[in-house]
Parts: structure tokens; sequence; C-alpha cells
């Protein structure tokens, strides 16, 4: 019963807020929306609590039928397990914390209420895409999260770059959607169901590992998720969805939708186990993903985009995890991901108000002084960021790189990249730390610190997760268990095992030493950004362009490059046929019989002599015709 | 009486016929143009003499007689006309009468 | 010569009588209501004379005339049209204060003509009949001295037919010189075939009937007469004429035992095709109305030549029961609009009538726009109407004898006919605010409607649609 | 005799609506519209409520009319139909709505011409004899024509003339088709007849139905309609009034899925799968290239015109997957399709009737002055994009579901159409609701709100509960299977019901090769 209500404490709030519109206040609005949400994540740790009491950890309610695929049900049932039980406290916990975050961080904004509605919607999407118990209602909430994010990433509107950026985001992760939509086309046909424990169930009983079907299934699966979190190669949606409103990155684009793809792909281990190649490809789009970010975080000169840059490398560690098979870490990850990167999200939302929407990072420093509280928070979130011992993120991303090396669908390469990713996490963080906290003041204008209580509160609660939780790791390895083992081990004896060799002992090591490597490294290599400098003046920290850095910051040339190869060739075929090349083809008839027309005109002279020798003329021919 | 063969009287007919008919084509003044139709006509009132010689019938004379007469309301139609062109245009060119075409 | 017989050219020599007591009535006394009186009653003599006769089983009259059915129904079209055409020449002729008897005089020879040649089985007769029907229609073409083009469109009519005549007749000579009859059925003979004369008759014969039926390559005439003639005579051109002609064209054409030779087949397709393509394309831009159907009227005989191309005496009897339909059809919706032409017309008394004088009619003489638009889609053959159950007759007709590039060519033909009779319509849909681009001599005024004209108008309105929904009421009248 | 009576009721009020109309008063209005929501009341509650199942196609009314050629006056009814009449009816409501204000001359010929084609449009998804059901097809076109012809935008005459050359040309063909039938009909049974039923029992060899089969295929194709068939559309839809639009697309293109349903496949069903490969290449390629239309368009109209283009290519795929679950999809997409494009059409009226004008160019930023708008604007740019939860969404999920296992790689190609949807849907929206304010418009009114809301509840209401309509659908399909079998066709439908577990792809193509 109470997870039947889940998902439509915020629909209601969402139809209240959009029914009344600027009707209602700021209170009232804020009130409706955060209390849904929050409602949402009371009931949704007490049916965690009962998901434990039960025997085979699983709750399903079934809604009601939607529609029938030949035999199979798809119905509106929500499915209930370890892995959504994760899910849904993040996307609730997390996203109550966000909404009162955004309820006084858009409390200015004439269009709130319209604001909390959308996120209201997002939630609903999220639950349903996270509880769905078919692939057909996971899609429903996977397409309505991205018209959310489209949505609210082009909140304000009237900025045609809003605009521009909200319809790249949709379209691009619509390209994977379209992928994912051919998975479940080829799923039904081969297997004629598309309820999500069927197929894994079926897919076992029925494949062998490495089948063909399975490998093209699960590739398509792939797309989909690559294009929803952000990966190569549909990743260039993301930076640029940065142009929302913060919250809105937050609770987005860091710390739930983008992850959907991390989701799916746990969801669907039953089909993905059958294909190591694509695990492993898998693992590679992760690894690769998470160097590219982490070069692209370095040369970024807007707060967010760094950001942005290092929540793609972060996913880039999770479906690292999972290419290797190591299911619940990636989770895991996951899940401290989305306590660390939603207080820096957040935190950097309060620095970018109070520095009057000034995202650009040469334009800030020396914060440190003026907003001390932001910036503890934020370095909090920084060093789980960077994975230093004992926070949250230390003992997710230990864990994911723990698994690399033995893993026979990554392997040592894969390593040596994660290693390599934990690196550049720590330079970027500390770049961008000391550009935005150390250093001389750039500010144009007065920083404003009147921050209400509602603006600090959730960060507080953020933060302490963001510390603490490595806690919850045994909690999250618990509940993952069970939606992981028997399927894992099912799979593993029909088919040769994932772990390959040992790893050698020093691998811990190495991996625990990397941050603090790269703290030192950039401790030096940014000196200029941390010094109070006392001879230099203030606005000697400039952004250095070089044919490089332009390069990093970009991207590495992703966009330009789509841009030439899709987007340009696109419109261009767009714009040539613009007519309509089959209409044309049709009308030219009308030229045709006109010309024939005209012809035949020419010919009626009104001279009756020709007239009459036309007639000698037809007489001659017919008779030629019949008596030749 | 040497019977002529059907022939002859056919080609006499037709050049006859055609030499009318190229009178109709060529001939400007709509006087000539009248008699070129004549000719025609009387052209094949020859033929069907000749046709009803060879078999022997009444049919072909009658046949004449009829185109005879229609041959004379022709001509009377024809005059009539003609004079009307003359008041209105002076003229007797038939081609001066093309104002209807397209 | 029985009384049998007598009866049965009845309607014939109602109209002969009639032609000769109108002379004496004329002698008698002068007047435009008295002749236009007497002649409508002789024409609905002859009718009543036709319809008692109707049905009939076939009657031999002496070795020229021969009676049947087929031919009463085509004079029962042809009396129709001529009782239609004497009311409204009536409205056209109340213009002038002189008193045209002679007008209806020659009216009435038309009719005995086009009367004569409906029964003709008989190449003398067909002379005479055509000859009757052409000469007294180039008098009424030409008649009247005060118009811009009459004089233009007489010569024209009067030269081109008597040319068409001639050779018509040459074609009659030969055929004779090789069957020795006149009579047709006689003069059909399978063996004659291979002779290259008889062909060459066969070809010139049905020159003659072509050029009347403005078959193209002989249609170069009607345009520019329809367009010079008085709309009355144009009105007559286009239904008496065209239904006689082409009633003694399949009355020949199934007497004969060749009507399947290849070749002629081949010739009559091809100017099917012609016809079909030439008339549409030539009526496209057409501003003149009357113009304009004279070319759609090329088209619309191009569409009739199919009901020809048989291949086996089984199809006959359906053969002319689609061509009477069709026939009746193309006659009603022609009288149709020619009525609505003749009641319409402008300032300048001309009887030019240009599209653009009909703009917005809709509006302000709705019942008139409305006979107007159901005459088009009948031309269109589009359903509600009569003229699609006479294009489904052709077009049965057509897929039973798999005349496939004949009904391609037709399909194509009426999507270029929708056109220009789109055009019209929308012309008399066009809104009121419009007008300044209309020239300076307005739109049609002066619109005078008597009762007569408006119940006449609103019969063959009715007519037409309730043909073309229940069109066993004249079917059946067919197949009796 | 329901058929008959809402068919004459029609025409009736039609009429009525006409001769009593005067220009100050709203009786034109009022009485369409009342008999209109009266007419739909009563068939919904005759066709769903009285106990009587339509599950066959059985005449309800059926006399004697042409004697002549055996052509007789038979309608019916089956579930297939009812869907459809209901939509046509519920759109025409929708109809009279957004005329409103739009029509400002000849209100009652306006309104007589709407009812018209209505009543000629039932008939079409009724007639159940050939010759009635083409009497029909034609007689829609004239009121059709006329209301683009007389309310229609600037190139009236231009896109009327078009529209009707293109099916009248088309219909012709099948008309000679029909013909070919009624004539074969003849042959073999000894007299003509036009008779659905009777067609079933002819015995025709392969190439003979495959022709005939082609002359149906090209007007339904034509009305459809179907690259490279369609572009009368896009000119039609532009320049024919809001309502003239939304009937036009949400119920006339109907008219040509449902002939394919009806005819070329019920009636051909060997000769349609042979000519299969084709028609699904039609499809596909009518997704693709209405989708990339769609994007290059400048006018608001002209791309929801290219859009329903792109979305009747998945129908056309669907059908001739000749697969129980993807016909469902063809159904149900038909009536998503029609109540969104109906939305998307009132919704360029509504903005028209604003800004006087339909450049995508000039619009902009509505959402700020008329967010309401802006709302409901957005939901049916989502549902033409096939955003699940609405309507069209499950339509095309199961249209490509159930084609994906005979045609795998055309329905990868049509999945590029959600893309391409995805690009004209956010370009439609964003040009005009988004950006920078071009205009300051009003918001909804009341009408305009009941309008947009009837039909976003509908899509809502269809795309999360598609059984209401799927069920009919169920029993009819059942039928068709049955019919079907009779022909030895459909081995594949039977074998998907029986027994989906065990059947893979490239094994059921080598068994449909090997029959």
């Amino acid at each position: 019963m109470i997870l039947s209500w889940l998902p439509f404490y915020p629909l209601i709030s969402f139809f209240i807020l959009i029914i009344f519109g600027k009707r209602l206040s700021w209170l009232m609005a804020t009130i409706v929306s955060v209390g849904a949400v929050t409602l949402s994540a009371l009931s949704s740790f007490i049916v965690i609590q009962q998901l434990a009491q039960i025997d085979n950890h699983i709750i399903t309610v079934q809604l009601w039928q939607w529609f029938s695929l030949g035999t199979a049900q798809v119905n509106f049932t929500l499915y209930l397990d370890g892995l959504s039980a994760v899910m849904i406290s993040v996307v609730t916990g997390i996203g109550a914390l966000i909404h009162l975050y955004a309820a006084g961080y858009m409390k200015e904004d004439e269009n709130f209420s319209r604001f909390m509605a959308y996120m209201n919607l997002f939630i609903v999407a999220m639950l349903l895409l996270v509880l769905g118990d078919n692939l057909v209602l996971l899609y429903l909430g996977w397409e309505g999260v991205g018209l959310c994010s489209f949505l609210l990433i082009g909140f304000w509107y009237q900025d045609p770059a809003n605009a521009m950026a909200a319809k790249k985001a949709f379209i691009v992760t619509r390209i994977g959607d379209t992928a994912m939509a051919i998975a479940l086309f080829m799923l039904f046909s081969t297997l004629g169901d598309l309820n999500i424990a069927n197929i894994t169930e079926l897919a076992q009983q029925q494949w062998l590992v490495g089948d063909d079907k399975a490998y093209w299934i699960a590739l398509l699966l792939l797309g989909g998720a690559v294009g929803k979190s952000a990966q190569l190669p549909l990743q260039t949606w993301l930076p640029d969805a940065m142009a929302g409103p913060t919250p809105v990155s937050a609770l987005i684009h860091a710390a739930t939708m983008v992850t959907a793809g991390v989701y799916l792909i746990a969801r669907m281990h039953g089909i993905f186990l059958l294909s190591p190649e694509v695990m492993s490809y898998v693992a590679w789009i992760g690894g690769l993903t998470l160097l590219l970010a982490g070069f692209a975080a370095l040369a970024q000169t807007d707060i967010k985009r760094v950001l942005a840059y290092s929540t793609m490398s972060q996913i880039g560690y999770m479906m690292l995890a999972l290419g290797a098979g190591a299911w619940s870490e990636g989770v895991f990850h996951l899940m401290t991901h989305a306590f660390f990167k939603a207080l820096l999200f957040l935190t950097a939302g309060s620095i970018i108000l109070a520095l009057h929407h000034q995202q650009n990072l040469f334009k800030m420093g020396g914060l440190a002084r003026k907003l001390p509280i932001e910036t503890s928070l934020f370095a909090i979130g920084l060093i789980a960021l960077i994975a230093l011992p004992g926070t949250s993120g230390f003992y997710s991303k230990e864990a994911i790189i723990d698994s690399l090396w033995s893993s026979s669908t990554a392997g040592a390469a894969l390593w040596w990249c994660a290693i390599l990713g934990a690196f550049l996490t720590s330079v970027y963080s500390c770049r961008l730390f000391f550009l935005a906290f150390l250093g001389e003041s750039r500010s144009e204008h007065q920083v404003k610190d009147d921050f209400s209580a509602i603006m600090r509160w959730p960060l507080f609660l953020l933060a302490l997760l963001a510390l603490l939780g490595g806690l919850f790791a045994n909690m999250v390895e618990i509940n993952l268990s069970n939606v992981f083992v028997d399927s894992v081990s099912s799979a593993q004896a029909s088919s040769h095992s994932l772990v390959t060799e040992s790893s050698p002992h020093w691998l811990h090591y190495v991996a625990i030493v990397t941050p603090f490597i790269g703290i030192v490294f950039s401790w030096f290599y940014f000196a200029d950004y941390r010094q109070t400098s006392h001879s230099k003046t203030n606005h000697e920290v400039q952004y250095t362009a070089n044919n490089f850095s332009d390069f990093f910051l970009n991207g590495l040339g992703f966009d330009a490059l789509y841009q030439r190869l899709i987007v340009n060739p696109y419109c261009f075929l767009a714009k040539l046929n613009r007519r309509d090349i089959f209409d044309q083809i049709i009308m030219s008839s009308r030229w045709y019989v006109d010309l024939w027309r005209e012809a035949l005109v020419a010919s009626q002279t009104g001279s009756l002599r020709w007239y009459a020798a036309t007639l000698g003329v037809a007489v001659v021919f017919l008779l030629g015709v019949v008596l030749l | 009486m040497i019977a002529l063969p059907f022939e002859h009287i056919l080609i006499l007919a037709t050049t006859l016929f055609l030499i009318g008919f190229v009178g109709v084509i060529s001939r400007k003044n709509t006087l000539f143009i009248l008699m070129s139709l004549e000719v025609m006509l009387n052209a094949v009132g020859i033929a069907f003499i000749g046709a009803g010689s060879v078999w022997q019938q009444a049919d072909g004379q009658v046949m004449f007689i009829l185109i005879l007469t229609l041959a004379a309301a022709e001509v009377a139609l024809g005059l009539a006309l003609l004079i009307r062109l003359q008041r209105k245009f002076q003229s007797l060119d038939i081609d001066i009468l093309n104002k209807l075409r397209g | 010569m029985n009384s049998a017989q007598l009866i049965a050219i009845a309607p014939q020599l109602i109209l002969s009588f009639g032609i000769v007591l109108s002379l004496l009535l004329i002698a008698w006394q002068r007047s435009k209501w008295l002749i236009q009186g007497f002649t409508f009653f002789i024409f609905v003599l002859a009718l009543i004379a036709t319809l008692d006769l109707y049905p009939i089983d076939n009657i031999q009259v002496t070795v020229l005339l021969l009676v049947d059915s087929y031919s009463l129904v085509a004079l029962v079209l042809i009396l129709i049209s001529a009782l239609t055409i004497t009311v409204f020449s009536g409205f056209y002729l109340a213009k002038y204060t002189e008193v045209h008897d002679e007008f209806y005089l020659l009216l009435q020879l038309v009719i005995l003509g086009a009367a004569i040649l409906v029964i003709s089985d008989h190449f003398a007769s067909v002379f005479l009949g055509f000859e009757l029907l052409s000469m007294a229609l180039v008098g009424m073409v030409g008649y009247f001295r005060e118009s811009d083009h009459g004089l233009e469109s007489a010569f024209k009519y009067l030269i081109l037919s008597a040319t068409a005549s001639s050779f018509m007749l040459l074609g009659i000579a030969f055929i004779y010189g090789t069957t020795g009859s006149l009579s047709f059925a006689m003069a059909s003979n399978a063996n004659h075939l291979i002779d290259h004369l008889y062909l060459a008759g066969i070809i010139l014969f049905l020159l003659g009937l072509c050029f009347k039926l403005s078959l193209v390559p002989f249609h170069y005439w009607t345009p520019d007469v329809y367009q010079g003639a008085p709309t009355p005579v144009t009105m007559l051109l286009a239904t008496v004429s065209k239904v006689a002609i082409f009633t003694v064209l399949i009355k020949y054409w199934f007497s004969q035992v060749n009507y399947g030779d290849e070749s002629l087949t081949e010739i009559i397709s091809l100017i099917a095709i012609l016809s079909m393509l030439v008339g549409n394309v030539m009526a496209l831009r057409q501003n003149n109305i009357k113009r304009l159907l004279g070319y759609s009227s090329i088209a619309h005989m191009g569409y009739l030549l199919i009901i020809l191309l048989i291949t086996s005496t089984q199809n006959i009897t359906f053969a002319w029961q689609a061509a009477l339909f069709y026939l009746a059809a193309y006659l009603l919706a022609s009288l149709l609009i020619f009525m609505v032409l003749i009641v319409s017309h402008r300032k300048n008394n001309s009887d030019q009538i240009e599209i653009v004088h009909w703009r917005g009619m809709f509006w302000h003489q709705p019942w008139l726009a409305m006979a107007v638009i159901i005459s088009l889609l009948s031309f269109a053959g589009i359903p509600l109407t009569m003229g699609f159950i006479g294009k489904f007759y052709l077009l049965v007709q057509a897929t039973q004898q798999q005349l496939w590039l004949l009904i391609a060519t037709l399909i194509t033909g009426s999507g270029i006919a929708l056109y220009y009779y789109l055009r019209i319509i929308f012309v008399l849909f066009a809104q009121h605010q419009e007008q300044s681009i209309a020239p300076q001599h307005g739109d049609i005024d002066n619109i005078f409607q008597p009762v007569i004209a408006r119940v006449t108008i609103a019969i063959f309105s009715g007519a037409i649609i309730v043909i073309g929904i229940f069109p066993d009421v004249y079917a059946y009248f067919l197949s009796a | 005799m329901i058929i008959i009576f809402i068919i004459i009721a029609l025409l009736l009020a039609g009429a009525i609506a006409w001769f009593f109309d005067n220009e100050k008063n709203n009786f034109a209005r009022w009485f369409s519209l009342i008999s209109l929501a009266s007419l739909l009341l009563f068939f919904i509650y005759d066709t769903l409520f009285v106990a009587q199942t339509f599950t066959t196609f059985t005449p309800l009314v059926r006399f004697a009319w042409i004697k002549t050629f055996n052509i007789e006056f038979a309608l019916a009814l089956d579930n297939l139909s009812i869907i459809l009449v209901i939509l046509t009816l519920f759109l025409a409501l929708i109809c009279v709505l957004v005329s409103w204000h739009e029509i400002k001359t000849k209100i009652g010929f306006y309104y007589f011409n709407l009812l018209a084609a209505i009543a000629g449009i039932i008939g079409v998804f009724t007639a159940i004899d050939m010759f009635l059901f083409f009497f029909f097809w034609e007689i829609m076109l004239l009121p059709m024509t006329a209301i683009i012809a007389i309310w229609g935008h600037e190139q009236r005459h231009f896109a009327a003339i078009k529209f009707f050359i293109f099916t009248q040309i088309s219909s012709l063909i099948m008309l000679i088709a029909i013909i070919a039938m009624a004539y074969l009909y003849q042959q073999q049974f000894g007299q003509l007849s036009f008779y659905y039923h009777d067609w079933q029992k002819l015995t025709l060899d392969s190439s003979m139905s495959f022709y005939l089969m082609l002359g149906f295929f090209i007007a339904f194709a034509v009305k459809l309609p179907s690259v490279p068939f369609h572009s009368w559309l896009p000119d039609a839809h532009t320049q024919a009034p809001t309502a003239g639009s939304v009937l036009l697309a949400g119920v006339l293109l109907k008219t040509g899925a449902y002939g394919l349903i009806r005819f070329v496949i019920l009636l051909f069903p060997q000769a349609s799968q042979e000519f299969a490969p084709v028609a699904i290449t039609l499809g596909v390629v009518s997704v693709l290239y209405g989708a990339k239309m769609a994007f290059a368009q400048q006018d608001f109209k002209r791309l929801v015109a290219y859009s329903s283009i792109s979305h009747m290519g998945f129908v056309m795929l669907a059908l001739f997957a000749f697969n129980a679950v993807a016909y469902q999809g063809a159904v149900l997409t038909m009536v998503a399709h029609g109540l969104s494009s109906a939305a998307m059409f009132s919704m360029a009226g509504m903005i028209y009737s604003r800004i006087h004008t339909r450049s995508l160019a000039q619009m902009g930023g509505f959402w700020q002055s008329a967010p309401r708008m802006g709302g409901f604007a957005l939901a049916f740019a989502a549902a033409a994009f096939g955003l699940p939860g609405l309507a069209n969404f499950v339509g095309e999920f199961l249209s490509l579901a159930g084609s994906f296992s005979a045609h795998p790689i055309a329905v990868m190609f049509a999945a590029l159409g959600l893309i391409g949807s995805a690009i004209y849907g956010m370009y439609l929206f964003q040009n005009s609701f988004q950006g920078p304010i071009k205009h300051t418009i009003a918001d909804f009114s009341k009408r305009e709100t009941l309008v947009a809301a009837s039909l976003l509840f509908l899509l809502v209401f269809i795309g999360l509960f598609p059984n209401t309509v799927l069920q009919k659908i169920r029993i009819e399909q059942k039928i068709s299977v049955q019919k079907a079998s009779e022909q030895k066709i459909s081995q594949q439908f039977v074998v998907q019901n029986i027994n989906k577990l065990v059947m893979a792809t490239p094994a059921t193509i080598g068994r449909k090769d090997n029959e």
C-alpha cells in the first residue's frame, strides 16, 4: 500500500502546482512540493524497512493493467527489490533535500511554482523508472525524466542558449533511448515478454553465454544507458545541460537521472552477464569516459561545467564497475556520488548566488574568507570526490578500483585508467578549490552571504552524508546481494568465472596514495591560483587560452565533430529538400501539361484554311495508318 | 458502248476531289473557296454515278441528285454569308476571319 | 409501307408537318410568342408520339429507316433538348423587338434532321439527315447579323462541315462502289475488309461523323463555333447534334461485322485517346465559358468512343445502354449549364460570358450557382450526379473489354479536367471582397429569371441528382 | 439502422444550420454543436451499452439500390468501425468548437459542409457494399474541398484543387479495381456483385489479385498518405481552416488506413503478403522522410502536416507486418494520431487567431504570456514525439514491437523516426513557446481550454488505459486471423499466438519462405 502511493504524492503535488500556478504563494508552493517529496522519502524508508522483513526481498504492487503484448502483460506494476530500494532512497532522500534547497534558491523567480512542479514531476518519473517491473514502464520513466530534464534545463527559456542546451540534451539522449527502444522490440520478439524478472529468467534459460541475441540486446541497452548517463559517445549534452538552475543540476544531472543508465545496466545484469563482450564494452566506455571527462574538467572555466565533467567521470567509474561485474560496488558508488555531488552542486549554487550569478572560476577567488561555511562544505564535497580515506567516496571508489584488475571483462589496463582518473580527479578538484576559494578575490560584485536556513540545512545534511556515507556500505551490500548474488552465481555456474586471476597486493596501496599524489602535484602546479600574491594585480590570474587547453575546454572536440558529421548534414539535407522533391516531381506534370497546352493552343490559329488543311492531313494520316 | 472501268472513274473522281480540296485550302477568296467546294461535291457525284453504273443500280444517280441539292443549298448559304462578309469588312479575304482562336 | 411502319415514324412525320404548318403560320401571323408556342407544341407532340412508341421491336421502314428502342431513347433525348432550347431561345430572343420566327423554323429543321439521323439505316438517309442538320445549323450559327463573331463562326462551320461532308460522301461512294449497297447492314461484309477501297471508304465516312462529333483531329472548328454562335445554338450544337450523330455512329458501327477489325479499332482508340487528352488539356486555361465547354465536349466525345470498342456481339446491348446513359448525362449537364449561361446576360447583351463574370455567384444567386455546380460535377463525373453513373458505365464497359490504355487515358483526362471544372466552381464561391480584381463591366447583372426558367433549371438540377443517386430510374427505361 | 439515422441526421442538421442561420445569432454553431454531441452520445450508448456485439462486419441494413449493377445499399458495423466512428464524431465536436470564432462568413454553409463531410466519412467507415463505399469515399471529398476552398488561407484554391485531383485520380484507379472485382465475380458466380462478403468468396489467381490489390492500395496510400503520394497533404493541411485541418488529419487520413485494413489486407491476404516488402519500405520511408521534412518547415501547420506523414508511416509498417500485436498498434496509432494531430492543428489555429501568421520565425516566447497554452502545446508535442503515458506511445510501441520479429531491419529504421520526431517536436515547441518573447498573446479562453483539455484527457486516458480501446481491437483481430488463415497466409499469426516463446526471428522468416 505504501509502495503504491510512493510516486503519487509528488504527482498530486505536480497537479496542484500546475493548476493553481502563480496563484499559490511561495510558502504554499513550498509546503506542497517539498512536503510531497518528503512524504515519498518517509514512505520509501518505511517500505525499505518492510522489505528487509520479507523472505524473497521483493515487493510488487500491481496498480492496473496497462496493455498486453500478445500473451504478455505489460502492467503498471511497482517492483521493489534491493536495487530499487537503494535507488528510491537516493531519489526521494536526496530529492527531498534538494527540493528544500531549491525552494530557497528559486524563491525570487516569478515562475517558482512551475519550477517546483517540474521538479515534482521529475521525482514521479524517476520513481517509475526505478520501480517499474517491466521495461516499458521503465521506459516511461526514462522518457519522463528526459522530458523533465528538458523542461528544467530550459527553465529560463527566453535565453536561446538555454533552450538550445535543453533541446540538445533531449535529442542526444533520445538517440540512446531509440537504441533502448529497439532493444525492447528485440527482447519482445525473441523472449515474448518485457517483464524484467521474466526476461532475466527466460534469457538465462534459453541463451548460452555469448549468444548473438544477448549480445545485440545488451549492446542496444548499453546505447540507452550511454545516452542517459552521458558516457562516450553521447556525452556531449551534459556540460551544456548546466544551463539549468543549479538545484536542477544537482538533482537531475548529478544525483539521479544521469545515473539511470547505471541503474538500467545493473537492472538488466542478467542479460549483460550473457554477453561478456558487451560487459567489456561497458567497462571500456566507462574507462575512456572517466579519462576524457577528467581531462576536460581540467580546462573548464565555469564552476558548474567542472562539476558536470566530474559527474561524467564518476559515472564512468560506475560503468567501469558494472563492466567489471562489480555490480554492487557500482551501485554503491552511485549512492555516495549522489551525496557528495549533490553537496558540491548545491554549494556551488550558493556561491553562484552569492556572486550574483557569476559562474566563471576566474572571476572568483578568495571566497574562503568571505564564505567560510560554504567553503568548508565545498571542501567536504571535494575530499569525498577525491576519495580521501574515510570519506564516503573512498569506500565506493576503492571498492571499484579493487575489483578491476582481476575481472576478466576489465583487466589491468582499465585499472590503470581508473588510477589515472583518480589522479585527474584530485588535480581538477584542487584547481577548482584554489581558483574559487583561495587566492585574490577577482569578483566584480559585492559578495552577499545572507543565506536562509533552508538553503543551509540541506547542505549540512548532505555534507554529513558525504563524509559518513561509507557507513551505509554494509546496508547497501546486504540489500544488493539479494539482487545480484543469485543470478550472478547461476550465470557464473553456467559459464566461465568473471574473476580470472587474483590481483597483486600492491594495487590497494597505489589506489589509496594516488589522490594524495594528485593533491601534492596540484599544490605546486597551481601555485599561482592559490597564492594571495602581493606582487600580482587582481586580474593577473586569467584563463590562458591555447589550442591545447581549448581542445580540453571544448570537451575534446566531440561537439564540433558531431556538428560536422551529423547535425550539419541533417540540417543541410532538410534545407536542401525543403520544397519536397516528390512534390516537385509530381507537380512537374503540371508544367508538362502546360507545355502541351501551349503547343496545342498555338495550333488553334483561328484561320479557316489552316483548319481545312489539318482536315486533309488527318485524312491522309488515318488512311495511311489503316491502309499501310 | 464501251463500259469505262470503275477504276478510271474513281481516279477521275478522286483527282477532281483533290483539286477541289486544294482549292479550298489554298484560295483566299471566299468565292473561290465556295467554287472549290462545288468541285469536290461534283467529284463525289461522278464517283456515285460510276459506282451506280457498275452495280447497274439507280441508287448512285439518286445520290447524285441529292448531292446536287446539297450543293445548291450550300452555295445559297455561302453566298448569303459572303455578302455579309463583304458588307462588314469590304473584302472577301477569308483570312480576315481569325478573331476566334486559342 | 403499312400502318405500323407509318406509326413508327410518327415523330418524324409530326416534325415534318410541323415545319410546313409553321411556314403557314408565319404567313398568317408573325408573333414571337405564337411561333415559339407552336414550335413547343410540335416538339411536345413528337415527344408524346415517341414515348408512346417506346418500347418497340425493330421496325424496318423502307430500306432507309430502322426504328428501334435505342433510337427512340435518343429521339427522346433530342426532343427534350429541343423543348428546352425552344423555351430558352425565347429568353435569349427577348431582347430583340424584331420577330425571329425563322429561328424557330431552323430549329425545327435541325430537330427533324436529327430525328431522321437517329432512325436511319441507310447511307442515303444518313446523308439527308446529316445535311438537313448541318445546313440548318449554319443558318442558326450565323443568324444574328450584329453579333461579334457570328459571321466568322458561320463561315467556319459552313466551309469545314461542307468539306467534311464531301469527304464523307466520297467515303460513301467508295463503300457503295465496293459493296453495291447503301444500306448499313448490306454494305458490311467481312470479305471486303481486305479491299483497300472499302476500308478507305469506312475511314472517310467515319471522318464525316467524327467531324461533327468534334473528335481530334477534326476538332478545330469546335471551340470557335461554340464561342461565336448564339448561346441557344451552341446549346443545340452541344446536345442535339452530338446525340444524333453519335447514335448513328453506334448504329452503323454495331451493324457492321467488322467492329472487331484491328486496324479500325486502333484508329478508334487513337482518336479516343487524342480527344480525351487534347480536349482536356486545351480547356485548361480557357476563360470564355462557351469555349471551355467546347473543348470539354471534345474530351467527352473521346470518352464515349470507348463504347465502340467491343469484341463480341454479346456486349452490344450493354454498350448501347452505356452510350445512351452517358449521352443523357452529358446532355442534361450541358443543357443545364447553357440554360444558366442564357439567363445570365451581361449588361451589353453580349453572350460572351467569361468565368470572372460568375464571380461570387453562389452568394447572391445560390440556386443558379448550384445548378452550375451540379452540371460541372456531373461533367467531371463526381458521385451524386448522373455524370458519375455515366462514367461508371463507361468504366464497366472498358474494364470488361480490358482496355487498360484507354482507362489510363480516361483517368488522366479526368484528372486534368477536374482542374478547370473546379476552377469555375471556386470562382462561384469567391468572396465579395475580392471583387476589386474583377473587370469593370462587373459580374452578371440584370439576371432575369422568369418562373419558367427557374423551374426548368431546378428540374434539370434535380434530375441530374436524382438519376445520379437512383440511376435505375433511367437505366430501367433503357433496358426495358 | 443507427448508421443511416446518424448519416441522415447529420445531413439534416447541416441543412437546418444552413437555412436557419442568420449572421447575428449563433444558431448554426450551437445547433451543430448540440446535434453532434447528442449523436455522439447516442452512438456511444447504442453501440457500447446496449447489449449487442459487433464482432463481425455483418450488415445492419441491406437493400437493393441500383439493380442494374446489382448494387446494394448495405451498411455494417464492427468494432473497428465503431472506434473510428466515435473518433470521427468526437473530432467533429472539436471542429465545431475550434471554428467557433474563426469562421466569420457564411457560417451556416460552413457547418453544412462540415456535417456533410462527417456524414460521408461515417459512411466510408460503415459501407459494406463496395460501390457504396466508393460513393461515400467521393462524397466526403466534396464538402472537404469546399471547406478548404472557401474558408482556407491565402493559397486555398491551389491546395483544394491539388487535394481533389490527387484523391480523385487515385480513387478512379480504385474504382477500376472495384469494377474488375465485380466483373470477376460475375464470371465466377454469374452476376455482378459489389458486396464485400461476396468478394471474399472469390478465388483469384495470384497475378490478377496482385494488380487488383495494387489498385486499392494506391488509393489508400494516397489518402494515408504515404511517400511518394503525400504531397497533397502539406498544402491541403496548411491552407485549410483549422477545422479543415483537424478533420483532414484526424479522420480523413484514417480512411486510408481503414481501407488498407478492410480491403487491401483482408480481401487480398496473399497478394498483400507478397506486396508487404514494398509497403513496409514505403512505410519506413514515410516515417523518416516525414520526420525529416517536418524539421525543415517554417510553417507551423506544414510541419504538423509532415509529422502526420511520419506517423502514418508507422501505421503502414504495422499493417503490413501481419502480426496481431502490430495490428493492434496500428489501430491504436490511428486513434492516437487522430487525437494528437487534431490537437496540434487546433493549437495552430489558436495561435493563428492571435498573431495571424503561421510562420515559426515570427513566433517565440508565448509561454510567458500564455502559460496554459504553453503547457498544452508541450503535452501535444510530447504526444507527437511519442512520450510514454500518452496514447501515441502505446500505438507506436505496439506497432514496432509487433513488426520487429518479421521485419527487424525495417523496424530499426522506423525507430530512427523516434529521434526525428523528437527533433521536429522540439523545434516546433521551442520556436513557438520558448526563446525570446516576440508576441504577447492572450491565454486560452474557456472554449479553447475545453478543446485542449478534452483532447489531452483522451490522449492521457488512452495512454494509461489503452486496454479500453485495445480490447475492441483484439476481438476484431480474431476474426481477421480466421479469415486470413482460410487463405493460409497467416500461420505466422497462429504461431505467434500459440507459442511465442519458442519462436525466434530467423526461424520465423525461414518458415515463411518455405510456405
